[in-house]
């Protein structure tokens, strides 16, 4: 069964109860794993201004498309992430402690993805099921329609899911991988965390139409945009899609979401973005949101809500000393892996 | 042992691996039915089915990209570049991602892939049917890279590279496929990756080559043999990783090189070898290192004349070889 | 204004009068050029047979939509094309000589598009107004939106017509080179030669969609798929979408057509094809389809086609004896425009 | 003459080839508003207009593609690859197409495109934004191939390439374009293609190089001086057209020859430098050619340390020298 397009939720008010397959415990949990994502993310652009961290890509505002279709594929308990470099949240949240994301962005021995060979968070975190081999845009698309072939081979159950930008949407790659996996009605969902620019260029620049998603048609599975700010929304979208592409075969979902920073710590937008665009956005934080719909819905209760984010504080402290002070990679590293035995 | 070409020692090798098997599978453009338009995968369909021999759509950097991602999955894909001319869409999948998977990932990931790729000229196919691509994967570390010259090697190296844990670019010189033919044992061997072969011994030059061009080397030692000029050829059979011990030890013993390929003269594989050598033997040198290879235009024209006047023939090897021998 | 979809025309029995625009001595001559294109491309063949012709790609079977498509850009008069390799009747109506496509068939010097480098007919015909540097798979696509974009830029009115396969159509390039022309609404029509094949492969293994019209949607420009075997319907779809493409924008045509030879003369399409196919195929004939619109038009007499039969065997024999003692490049010519002065 | 920075002095070139000639416009990723990542178009949108400084969606293949047919049509396109790293996707535009167009149309098609790519490490840019690129254009005949180390090669070369009617890659090394400063002349004026840089002077020996590394040889040759080793400097400016005389009649003078370059090793430039001297000036040669190069793994990682240890700096560069000069 296809999603259902978009949901009209206003800031967190929910037209109705929370999903019955969700316990208040799961969206506690989520809701403190989005605090918890949301504090890193703060902290690793203040290390940025203090030289600590090279380079970082934020999610601040990507948070909910993350981590709700993070959430329905936990659920699903069988599939397998091709996230992007904007992914921090999602990566974060699969399971990873917060001083190995600190050693990762601070090129650390101990990184989980790479082992400070390349930027944060780029590689492979296998155990938690996930694969970024580059932030090349794109470039993880047809990977991951291959992954989903070999599991198919297999007999294996696997759905996969890839994430990507708008920009990347006009790759010659991800038409490809697209193309491929209708052929093959392979279970694969093409995540569109599509927040209307790639780095500077608006969306008007890179594409012709207004969503993404109506490029599915022109492959033969269906494709649906719905609010990426909204947790449960892209929960539910994420897991009909799930099962759609575990019966039918691939589906394209675009989630409209915000990028409330600039495109990295590198990037200053207000070159390019008019000042009360953000402030716009930031009024539909999904941080703020979620909290909200659990705070309505009893959930958590506003001293909990205080709690998370002082706990989050508190672990990013601990992470950030105990990377800080943890060693580089070796030297002889260099030279290894280049190969495998 | 059988007389075999190149292609059906080729075509032996793939059977034989998916029967060895499962989870290797051909992917590709015209693999299936066709059989390949050079034939490699003949019959291969009717043999393990169309899940396992599969036509792609017409895409090749989803070809490479596709397979990188199921040998992520532990699948031992062997896909197909129809002609090299078109590796070039591919190699964002196979030079930027493939070569640095592993890498990149600290070991976590393996491409247990081959990438087999029909290369090279003299078959009247023009500018985009008879690039030598060989160079660009040969400066890509994480790759491996081979280019047999006979069947028997064919065979054994292409098993060999199936079997291999990291992107392997298997490259077979298309004018090889049905001129060179040559015994295949009948049982199981496997040719180790990395080892050059002495396909002439000789003592007043040393030769390397590789690929269609060795064996113009060959002809060319054995025209010039009776004039007292005895060369020893070898046959690099794998770029990378590069034997560069039988390279250095025959030039120690002959002071004397030259390289020879089809493959444009200016930053080809004769560059590296020739400055490996002008590094390692220095002292044993007796002679300016020679270089008879393909000019720097873009390979070699459609016309018949033309075609000729590029590929560094017998004539032209020879020609360089008696130079050398009297310096 | 976009052209209307499909013409329900049975062999050539057509359903009204002639376009208006068009004379009869235009069709006359457009079934004198077909005729010519179709007796080169049988001589062709055969000279392969004999050793003379090393590779050929054959239009039999896909005459309507390149003249078709020819004969509007003609009366247009402000057209550029980026032809592909099978488009032979394309390149040789436009207007070289019947010796100049034997000659660049065999490889002789004065092959007007390479003398003598490239496959037959490949690189340029630059008094013709067409381009095709390459016969790699798409490759064009992108080269003719960016030489619309130079026209629009100097203020040109011209369109271009750019030509693939079924099979070209799953390139990453094609989805670029419409992404862009899309955004910037560039005159480009995209002319589908939809034959159902690439070399061997099937369009169901090729796409999850029945018309590769269907793509246009996505990009956010018209569409339409048309019986590309009916030559007066290809002259009036390309005429509309010549006139649509120079107001509003780009166009995605495809005209599906049969391809009554293997795929080159190095194919044998037995290996992959059910034989009766072509025969079937072969029934709609636009040569054959075309001669008897005509002359149910009263356009032209049995006569008249007969003899345009003849003249064109005889202007092919006189060719390709030309071409066959025409002397061969000079080999200096082997290093020369490796760059240009 | 004011002192610029490599920046700048890109930015100064495209300004004034853009006010000169009509026909010039830039397109590629974020160029427009954005000004480019590293600021090379800053301020040009304002001055030239949308339709002149175009930013173009996210598709590499497309950026060269459409500037390639913009060329044939005349205009004179300056398409921007954002980073090196990147240019994978566009490279059967590149190397495939644009590269044999000239020769692949008998001369009847020119290609006046000039593509800028920023390319090189050291800014802890990892795996996928230190790439170099360079062998893979430098090994491509009917392409230039451009590699300026400072300010006023760098425009001086910029504006010569874009008035070339042939597709010239132009590498940037990103980390010279804030580091690297030097003295740029008001006027207008061009710099050759084809024509190496003699940066220092000296007897002793030979170091060729370019880009970033030229730097650093510069550095390890004053800091071996005061030991008499004097060394030649040669920056190459220009990859294709190579410079061969210049290289040729150092080292007939010098009789020892290293190259350095950040690329890795086998089968770099170096290769070809070697292979050349090893051929022409073998019977002046005094001692092995060597190499200081980044090593065979796939481009510098991120984590500082291992970045340092790939580099080739001034210390790996005058321990070579001292070697050399002692054998
Ligand atoms: C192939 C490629 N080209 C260019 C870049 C440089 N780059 C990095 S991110 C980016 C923009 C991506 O935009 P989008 O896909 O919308 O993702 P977002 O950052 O907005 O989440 C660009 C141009 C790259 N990493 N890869
Ligand atoms: C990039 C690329 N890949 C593969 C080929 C080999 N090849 C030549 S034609 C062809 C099939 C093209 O099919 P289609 O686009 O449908 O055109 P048709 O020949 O049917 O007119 C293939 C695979 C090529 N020329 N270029
Ligand atoms: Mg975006
Ligand atoms: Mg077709």
């Amino acid at each position: 069964m296809p999603p259902r397009k978009s949901r009209a939720r206003g800031n967190g008010a929910a037209d109705g109860a929370l999903p019955a397959n969700l316990s208040g415990d799961d969206l506690a949990d989520y809701y403190r794993r989005m605090a918890l994502c949301r504090a890193i993310d703060e902290r690793i652009w203040a290390l940025n201004r203090q030289g600590k961290v090279p380079i970082a890509a934020s999610s601040q505002g990507h948070e909910a498309a993350q981590l709700g279709s993070l959430l329905a594929a936990e659920k699903d308990g069988d599939c397998f992430l091709f996230p992007y470099y904007r992914d921090l949240a999602l990566k974060f949240a699969a399971g990873i402690t917060a001083e190995e994301v600190m050693r990762s962005f601070m090129g650390k021995a101990g990184d989980p993805y790479s082992n400070g060979r390349q930027f944060p968070l780029q590689g492979a975190d296998l155990p938690r099921k996930i694969i970024q081999i580059s932030n090349v845009v794109a470039a993880g698309l047809t990977q991951s329609v291959g992954y989903a072939l070999a599991c198919k081979m297999r007999g294996e159950q696997t759905v996969v899911l890839v994430y990507f930008g708008d920009g990347a949407s006009s790759q010659g790659e991800t038409h490809e991988a697209m193309n491929f996996a209708a052929v093959h009605k392979l279970p694969v969902i093409f995540i569109c965390e599509n927040n209307r620019y790639a780095i500077s260029v608006p969306q008007r620049k890179q594409m012709g139409v207004e969503e993404v998603a109506s490029r599915a048609a022109g492959y033969g599975f269906p494709g649906f945009a719905i609010d990426g700010m909204d947790f449960i929304g892209c929960y539910e979208a994420t897991r009909e899609a799930i099962n759609s592409a575990r019966a039918q075969g691939p589906v394209l979902l675009e989630m409209k979401v915000e990028r409330f920073m600039s495109h990295t710590t590198d990037d200053d937008d207000r070159r390019y973005r008019p000042p009360d665009e953000v402030t716009q956005a930031r009024q539909r934080d999904p941080l703020i949101t979620f909290g909200n719909l659990l705070l309505e819905q009893g959930v958590l209760t506003q001293e909990q809500i205080d709690h998370a984010a002082a706990d989050a504080l508190a672990a990013v402290d601990a992470a950030t000393d105990a990377a800080d002070n943890a060693s580089p990679p070796d030297v002889s590293t260099l030279h290894q892996m280049v190969y495998s035995g | 042992m059988a007389v075999k070409s190149v292609i059906e020692a080729v075509r032996e090798a793939i059977r034989e691996e998916m029967r060895r098997d499962p989870t290797v599978f051909v992917m590709g453009e015209d693999v299936g039915a066709r059989g390949g338009v050079f034939l490699a995968t003949q019959g291969l369909m009717e043999e393990f089915g169309e899940d396992r021999i599969i036509d792609t759509p017409l895409a090749e950097a989803s070809i490479v990209g596709i397979a990188l991602g199921a040998a992520f999955r532990g699948q031992r894909p062997l896909p197909e570049i129809q002609f090299s001319d078109f590796v070039w869409p591919s190699v964002n999948q196979l030079i930027g991602e493939a070569a640095r998977s592993c890498y990149g990932t600290n070991g976590a990931v393996q491409v247990p892939m081959t990438v087999r790729i029909p290369y090279g000229g003299g078959i009247r196919g023009g500018l985009f049917h008879s690039q030598n691509v060989e160079t660009h994967f040969f400066h890509t570390p994480g790759l491996k890279v081979v280019t047999p010259s006979t069947p028997y090697d064919a065979k054994g190296l292409l098993k060999s590279a199936i079997r291999d844990n990291n992107p392997v670019v298997f490259l077979e010189h298309k004018k090889t496929y049905r001129l060179v033919r040559g015994e295949v044992p009948d049982g199981e061997y496997t040719l180790p990756l990395g080892v050059a072969d002495i396909k002439r011994p000789g003592n007043t030059l040393t030769i390397v080559s590789y690929g269609l061009t060795l064996h113009y080397c060959l002809e060319a030692a054995q025209e010039v043999a009776p004039e007292g000029i005895d060369a020893e050829v070898i046959d690099l059979r794998t770029l990378t990783p590069l034997d560069r011990e039988t390279i250095l030890t025959s030039v120690r013993k002959t002071g004397k090189l030259l390289i020879a390929h089809e493959d444009n003269v200016t930053g080809g594989i004769g560059a590296e070898i020739a400055a490996l050598v002008a590094d390692q033997a220095f002292e044993y040198l007796d002679g300016p290192i020679a270089r008879v290879c393909g000019p720097d235009v873009p390979t070699m024209p459609f016309a018949q004349t033309l075609e000729d006047a590029y590929i560094p023939d017998p004539t032209k090897i020879a020609t360089a070889l008696r130079r050398l021998a009297a310096y």
